[in-house]
C-alpha cells in the first residue's frame, strides 16, 4: 500500500499529477481499511451495548428477589429468596437447553407457531470458532434473552409466595421457561411468528410489542393469576386474620427491589433495540418514555390510594409506600410495549392510566378473594394488557416498525387495524398462557404437589424447609420476648377472670 | 485551465466515510449518555438506602417514600419545564445570561430533539439536588412541605444555577460561554457539579435544617448531643457503595460525549481522580474520628467517602492524581469540621447533608482554583490552554490566579442565590405551619401515623 | 499538463478522518473499560453485603467497615505502587520476568498516562483479592491485623502474581509474553483471574483461617460443628446477585478492549459461559446438599453460584458452552468437598472463602487445561492458534497436553508463593498477638465494643 506520507506536500503546494495521484491512492487505501474498521467497530459496539443492557436486565433478578423478600412475611423470606435465585439458575439451564430453541428459529422457512430448527437448542448451531466476523451475536443475544425469560418466570413466584412447594415451583419454571413463554416469544418477536411485526405475512398488521408488555409481562401475569387462583389463599388471608398480619416484612427491601427493577428497566426497554447503530434514537427515546411513565404512575398511584374512598380500594389519609412502589412498576410495565413507538408526552398519559389499571386490578383481586401477595397479576398482567392496547392508540406513524406496511395508532390517523391487532394479540396470549397454566397448576394441585402441607404452613416455610429463620438473631429475640411476656398475659388474664 | 477529474481518481468525498464516522460517533455518544445516566439514576437508590439506614426505624417508610417521589416528581418537572429553564431552546445556547427561556425544550408537547438522552441524564442531577435536602430535614418534615420545596428547587432554583454555569451564555460559565466578556472574571470551572448540584443541595439543606429546628430530644437541656443512631448499618453501607458507583456515571459522564477528540482521556482521568479522592476521604475521616470517639465508626467512613466524592466532582477532569488525592484529603477535614460545627450550633442535620454536600461542594469548587492543571483546563476553552483574554486561567499552584477569584465569586453568587431563596421558602413554610409535623406524630413516628404502619413486620 | 489544485478543493488529507476514527476506537475502548470497571467495582458492594449477611448481627458493622476500607485502601495502594509492581513502566512490558519495576506508573507524582482507565479497572481486582480474606477471618480478626494484611496483599503478594501471569515478559504469561522461551512450558492461560485473583485470595484466606483458629463455640467438645447462621438471608442473596452482575464486568471486561478484531466475540462468549457455569453451579450445590441436610439452603445456592463463577473465570473466553456447563458442574462438587473438608479439619471459614475462591479457583485454572478450545486459544498468541514452538497448546480433550502441564505448574508456583508468604505473615501476626481480638470482645461482639453500638437500632 502506498504510504500516507505521499500526501505530505509541505506548506507550498507544488504538486504535480503523479504526486497527487499517489496521494489519492494512499488515501483511498487508508479509507478502505478504515471502512472495514468502522464496520467492525459498529458491530462490536453493538455487542457491547447488548451485553451492557443484558447485565442491567440481569440485575432485575435481584430486584425481584428483594421486592418479594420485603413483601412476604418473615417466616417465608428464605423460601422466596431461594426461589428467586433458582429462577436465575434453573431457568437459565432450561432456557439454554430448550426454551431458546423454541423461541427463535434461525432457519429460512420457520414455523409460524413455534421454533424448531434446532439451531438454538443448547446453542448447538452457534459457531464462533471459525473466523472473527460474527462479533459474538449468538452468544450475547442468548444472554439478553435469557434475562428476559428469567424475568417472566419470576413474576409468577410472587403470586404463589408463602405456600408453594419447591417441586411445584420447579415444575412451573420448567413449563414457562421451556415452553409457554418461548412460544409467545416466537409468535411476536421471531420473524416467522404469526403475530410478529417483523413478519410480512403476519396476521393483520403484526403486533407491536417492543420490549414485551405482552410477551414478558402479560405472560407472567396471567400465569400468576391462574396460579394464585388455583393454589388458594394463604391461611387466614381473607377474614380470619387482620390485614396487617400480612404486611410485608421490610419496606426498605421493597424499595430497594423497586429501584433495582427500575434501574434494570433501562436495559430492558432501550436494550430491546438489540443494536446501537441506527437505533440510538430509539434507545434514547425509550429511556425517556420509561422514566416518565414510571414517574407519572407512581405520583398518580400515591394520590389515588390516599384520596380514593375505602370502598374503591383507597386507604384515606395514608401515604402508602407499597402501593407507590407497585404503581411505579405498573407504569414501567405499561410503557414497555410502546417505549420506542410513542411520543414523549404520550408516555405520561400511558403511565397515568397505567396507575388506574394497577389499582383497579389489585382491588378486583381482593374482591375476588384471590391472594396475590406481590400483586403480580395487577402489576404485570393488567398493566401489561394496557401497555399492549396503548400502542394501538398512541403509536406514531414515524416510529412504527411493522413489516406489512406502516400501521399507526388511532390517535395518529391509523385505521384501527393496529389496535385490532393488539387486541387480538393479547387475546391469543391470554388464552394460550391461561389455558396451559391452568392445566399445569390444576394438575399439580390435584397431584398434591403444588401446595405445602398445613403443618409446614403453620410452622413457616423457613423453619421447616430451609433450616431456620432468615434472621436468626431477630427470631431468637422474638422468642425470648414472647417467653417473657406470655406468663404476664396469662396472669393478667387470670386476674381479669377473677375480677 | 482546469482539467476534469480523471475517472480513475478516487471519489470525493470519499465513500461517505465521514458521514459514517459521524453517525458512529453520535450513536456511541448516545449510548455513553445512556450508560452514565443509568448509573446516575442508580444514585437515587443509593440515597434512598443511605437515608433509610440513617434514620430511626419509625420513620423509614417516610424517608423511602420521599426518595421515591424525588425520582418521580423530579422527572416530571424536569421534563415539563426545568430543562427549558436550564438549557433554553436549543439545549445549549440562549441569549440570556441569567435564565433559559425555552418553548421548545420546555414545551412538553413539542420536545422532539434527536438526542433525547441529554435531558434524561441531566434530570437525575436535578433529582439529586432535591434529595440532598430531604436528608437534612428527615424525621420531622411534613410531606406537603416536602412536595413544595422539591418543586421549587428542581423547577426553578436549581435549573437557573445550571444555566449560569453549564450553558453557553451563562454568566458564570467558564467552560461553555464563548464570549468571555459576558462572564464574570472568565467564569468558573465546575466540571460535574460540586457547586451546581451539591452546593445547591447542601445550602438548601442547611436553610431547611435551621428553619425546621432539631428533632425532639436531639439536644438535651444542657445543649449536649443525644446520639440518635440510624436503624440499619448495612443499608448505609449499601447506599454508600451504590452512590460511589453512581459517581462513575456522574463524573466521567459529565463530558456528555465520548467521541470528540480527547474525551476518552478526560473520562478516564475523571474516573481515576474520583476513585482516589473517595478512597482517601473515607480513610482520613474514619481514622481522624477515631482520635476523638475511640471507635471505628462505619457511618464516618461512609460520610468520608461521600465527602471525598463531592470534593472532587468539580475538578475531576482537570487535576493530576496527586491533586485529587490532596483534594479528598482536605475534603475529609472540611466535612468533619462542618459536621461538628453544626452540632455545636445545635443545628440538627441527621444525614450530615450540609457537611457532606454543602461544605465539601464549596471546597470542591475552590480546589479547582488551587489545583486546576493548565494542560487539562483546555476543554471547552477552544483549545487556548486556559488563557482568557491573555490572562492565565488555571490553578494558583501553577501560577494562575484569576481562576481562583472566578471560582470564589461564583461560589458567593451561588450561595447567595440558593441561600436567599430557600431561606425565604422555608421560613414561609414555617410561618404557615406547613413545614413540620406535629409533636405527637413525631414522637410516634411518621410511619405508623401517616403511612399505615411500621416498615418492618414479622 | 498539471494544473495546481484549485483553492476550493477539499483539504488534504481530508479533515483528519483517519485520526478521528482512531480516536473513536480508543474512546470506545476507554468507555468499555469504564463500564466494566464500574461493574467490577460494584462487586465490592456485593462482597460487603454477602459478608454482612453471613456473619452474626453482633459483628455486622465490623465486617462492613472492613469491606469499605478494602475499597479505599486498595485504591490508594494500587495507585501509589501496586500498579507499578504489577505492570511495570509502560503498563505492559518490562524486562523483568518476576516483578514490575516502575517509576512511572508507580510514582504517584509522575503518573500521567493517556489512558488512565486501565489501572482503575485493575484496582478493583486487587481489592477483590483482599476482600476474600476478610470473609475467612470474619468475626474475630482485629482491625489492626486486617490493615496489615490488606496492605501486604494488595501492595506486594498480589501484584507480583499479576506480573507473572498478565504481563508481557511474565514467566507464567501464556497469553502476553511474546518470547515463549521466557515462559515455563509456554505459560498458563488465566483469562480473568481464577488463579491470579481468586486462588490468591483463597489461599491467603485459608492461611488466615488456620492461623486465627475457629470462632468461639464453633466446634463443640466432640469436634462437632455448631451452626452459626448468618443474620440476614436477604443480604446474602442481594450480595450474590450483585457479585454475579459484577462478574459480567470481570469476565467479559478482561479483554481490556473491544475494538481489536474478534474481541466482541470473545466478550460475548465470556458472558455466555459465565451465565451457564454460575447457573449450573447454584443448582448442583443446592440439590446435592439437600441429600445430606434435608433442607434447601439459601446460603448453599449462593455459594454454589459463586463457585460456578470462580470456576469459569479462567476459561470463560476459551471454552465451548458445554464445557462451561461442565466446568460449573464439577466446580460445584469441588466447592462442596472443600467446604466439608475444612469443617472436618475444624478450620472455621465463615464465608467459605477458601472453598469458593481457593478450591474453585484452582479447579478453574485446571479446567482450561482440560477444555481449552484450540480455536479460542489464539487470543494474545499472535494468531497462531495455540501453537507454542510447534507444540499443541490447548486442552487435553482436544489432544493438547502441554497446556495442562503449564496450568498445573503455574498453580503450584502460585500456591507456593501466596501460601508461603501469607502463612509467614499470619503466624507473625499471631505471635505478636495482633491477629485476634480478645475473648471478651469476641463474646460481646465487635460492634458494641469497637464500633460504638449495634448495627441495628430502632
Amino acid at each position: 500500500m502506498t504510504p500516507l506520507s505521499a500526501c505530505n506536500f509541505g506548506p507550498e503546494v507544488t504538486a504535480n499529477v503523479s504526486s497527487l495521484t499517489a496521494c489519492a491512492t494512499a488515501l483511498r487505501g487508508q479509507l478502505e481499511a478504515d471502512e472495514v474498521r468502522f464496520e467492525a467497530d459498529e458491530s462490536e459496539t453493538n455487542t457491547f451495548y447488548l451485553l451492557f443492557c443484558a447485565a442491567l436486565v440481569f440485575l432485575m433478578q435481584a430486584g425481584f428477589a428483594l421486592l418479594s423478600a420485603g413483601s412476604v412475611r418473615m417466616r417465608s423470606v428464605k423460601n422466596i429468596l431461594l426461589k428467586s435465585v433458582m429462577d436465575a439458575c434453573f431457568g437459565g439451564l432450561v432456557w439454554y437447553l430448550i426454551g431458546f430453541g423454541f423461541a427463535y428459529d434461525k432457519s429460512e422457512d420457520g414455523n409460524a407457531f413455534i421454533g424448531g430448527s434446532g439451531h438454538n437448542f443448547a446453542l448447538s448451531g452457534a459457531d464462533d470458532t471459525t473466523g472473527k466476523k460474527d462479533y459474538g451475536h449468538d452468544a450475547v443475544f442468548f444472554f439478553f434473552q435469557y434475562c428476559f425469560a428469567a424475568a417472566a418466570a419470576t413474576i409468577t413466584s410472587g403470586a404463589v409466595a408463602e405456600r408453594c412447594t419447591l417441586v411445584g415451583y420447579c415444575a412451573y419454571v420448567f413449563a414457562i421457561v421451556g415452553f409457554v413463554y418461548p412460544t409467545v416469544v416466537h409468535w411476536v418477536w421471531d420473524e416467522h411468528g404469526f403475530l410478529s411485526a417483523f413478519n410480512k405475512d403476519a396476521m393483520l398488521t403484526g403486533m407491536v410489542d417492543f420490549a414485551g408488555s405482552g410477551v414478558v409481562h402479560m405472560t407472567g401475569g396471567i400465569c400468576a393469576f391462574t396460579g394464585a387462583f388455583i393454589i388458594r389463599p394463604r391461611k387466614g388471608r381473607f377474614g380470619e386474620l387482620p390485614e396487617h398480619a400480612f404486611a410485608g416484612q421490610s419496606a426498605s427491601l421493597q424499595v430497594l427491589g423497586t429501584f433495582l427493577l427500575w434501574f434494570g428497566w433501562y436495559g430492558f426497554n432501550p436494550g430491546s433495540t438489540l443494536a446501537l447503530h441506527n437505533y440510538a434514537r430509539d434507545a434514547a427515546r425509550a429511556a425517556v418514555t420509561t422514566t416518565l411513565s414510571a414517574a407519572t404512575a407512581a405520583t398518580t398511584g400515591i394520590l389515588l390510594k390516599r384520596f380514593a374512598p375505602g370502598s374503591c380500594g383507597g386507604s384515606p389519609g395514608v401515604w402508602d409506600l407499597g402501593h407507590t412502589c407497585n404503581s411505579l412498576l405498573g407504569g414501567l410495565v405499561s410503557i414497555t410495549a410502546g417505549c420506542t413507538t410513542v411520543e414523549i408526552w404520550a408516555s405520561v398519559v400511558i403511565g397515568f392510566i397505567g396507575a388506574f389499571f394497577y389499582h383497579g386490578a389489585s382491588c378486583l383481586m381482593r374482591r375476588l378473594k384471590i391472594d396475590d401477595p406481590l400483586d403480580a397479576f395487577a402489576v404485570h398482567g393488567a398493566c401489561g394488557l394496557w401497555g399492549c392496547l396503548a400502542v394501538g392508540f398512541f403509536c406514531t406513524c414515524d416510529y412504527s416498525y411493522t413489516e406489512s406496511g406502516t400501521a399507526c395508532g388511532v390517535f395518529y390517523g391509523g385505521d384501527g387495524l393496529l389496535l385490532a391487532t393488539q387486541i387480538v394479540g393479547t387475546v391469543f396470549i391470554t388464552l394460550w398462557v391461561g389455558a396451559l397454566s391452568a392445566i399445569l397448576f390444576s394438575g399439580l394441585m390435584a397431584g398434591g404437589l403444588l401446595r405445602i402441607s398445613k403443618e409446614v404452613e403453620d410452622a413457616g416455610l423457613d423453619n421447616s424447609k430451609h433450616g431456620g429463620a432468615a434472621y436468626p438473631d431477630i427470631a431468637t429475640a422474638i422468642e425470648e420476648a414472647t417467653e417473657r411476656i406470655t406468663p404476664k398475659r396469662i396472669t393478667s388474664a387470670t386476674d381479669a377472670a377473677g375480677a | 485551465m482546469a482539467s476534469p477529474p480523471s475517472p480513475s481518481a478516487p471519489p470525493f468525498p470519499p465513500n461517505g466515510v465521514t458521514l459514517a464516522n459521524l453517525q458512529n460517533g453520535q450513536a456511541l455518544d448516545a449510548f455513553y449518555l445512556l450508560v452514565c445516566g443509568v448509573f446516575v439514576f442508580f444514585m437515587q437508590c443509593g440515597f434512598a438506602l443511605l437515608e433509610a439506614g440513617t434514620v430511626r426505624s419509625k420513620n423509614t417508610k417516610n424517608i423511602l417514600l420521599k426518595n421515591l417521589l424525588d425520582a418521580c416528581i423530579g422527572a416530571i418537572i424536569w421534563w415539563a419545564w426545568g430543562f427549558g429553564v436550564a438549557y433554553g431552546d436549543s439545549g445549549n445556547s440562549d441569549g440570556n445570561t441569567f435564565i433559559g427561556t425555552a418553548p421548545n425544550n420546555g414545551g412538553p408537547f413539542l420536545a422532539r430533539r434527536p438526542l433525547i438522552a441529554t435531558p434524561r441524564a441531566r434530570y437525575v442531577f436535578a433529582a439529586t439536588a432535591a434529595t440532598i435536602v430531604s436528608g437534612a430535614v428527615a424525621e420531622r418534615c411534613a410531606l406537603e412541605a416536602y412536595l413544595i420545596y422539591t418543586t421549587v428547587l428542581t423547577g426553578f432554583i436549581y435549573p437557573v444555577v445550571v444555566h449560569w454555569v453549564w450553558c453557553n451564555n451563562g454568566f458564570l460559565s467558564g467552560a461553555f460561554t464563548e464570549d468571555k466578556d459576558k462572564t464574570i472574571l472568565g467564569g468558573c470551572i465546575d466540571f460535574a457539579g460540586s457547586g451546581v448540584v451539591h452546593l445547591t443541595g447542601g445550602v438548601a439543606a442547611l436553610c431547611g435544617a435551621i428553619a425546621i429546628g432539631p428533632r425532639l430530644g436531639r439536644f438535651d437541656a444542657d445543649g449536649k448531643v443525644v446520639p440518635m443512631p440510624g436503624h440499619s448499618a448495612p443499608f448505609q453501607v449499601l447506599g454508600t457503595f451504590i452512590l460511589w458507583m453512581g459517581w462513575y456515571g456522574f463524573n466521567p459522564g459529565s463530558t456528555l460525549g465520548i467521541t470528540p477528540a480527547g474525551y476518552g482521556t478526560i473520562m478516564a482521568r475523571a474516573a481515576m481522580c474520583t476513585t482516589l479522592s473517595a478512597a482517601v476521604g473515607g480513610i482520613t475521616v474514619v481514622f481522624f474520628d477515631r482520635i476523638f470517639s475511640q471507635t471505628y465508626d462505619v457511618a464516618m467512613v461512609c460520610n468520608g467517602i461521600l465527602a471525598g466524592l463531592v470534593s472532587i466532582t468539580a475538578g475531576c477532569a482537570c487535576m493530576l492524581p496527586w491533586a485529587a488525592f490532596l483534594t479528598g484529603f482536605i475534603g475529609a477535614f472540611v466535612y468533619y469540621g462542618a459536621s461538628k460545627l453544626l452540632l455545636k450550633l445545635q443545628i440538627d442535620d441527621p444525614l450530615d447533608a450540609f457537611a457532606v454536600h454543602g461544605a465539601c461542594g464549596f471546597w470542591g469548587v475552590l480546589a479547582v482554583g488551587w489545583f486546576g492543571h493548565y494542560d487539562y483546563l483546555s476543554f471547552g476553552w477552544d483549545g487556548k490552554n486556559g488563557d482568557v483574554a491573555g490572562k492565565a486561567h488555571y490553578g494558583i499552584i501553577y501560577g494562575g490566579g484569576m481562576l481562583f477569584s472566578a471560582q470564589l465569586v461564583a461560589l458567593i453568587i451561588e450561595v447567595a442565590w440558593v441561600g436567599g431563596l430557600t431561606a425565604l421558602l422555608f421560613f414561609a413554610l414555617k410561618k404557615t405551619g406547613l413545614l413540620r409535623v406535629s409533636r405527637e406524630i413525631e414522637e410516634v413516628g411518621m410511619d405508623s401515623s401517616k403511612h399505615g404502619g411500621s416498615a418492618y413486620h414479622n
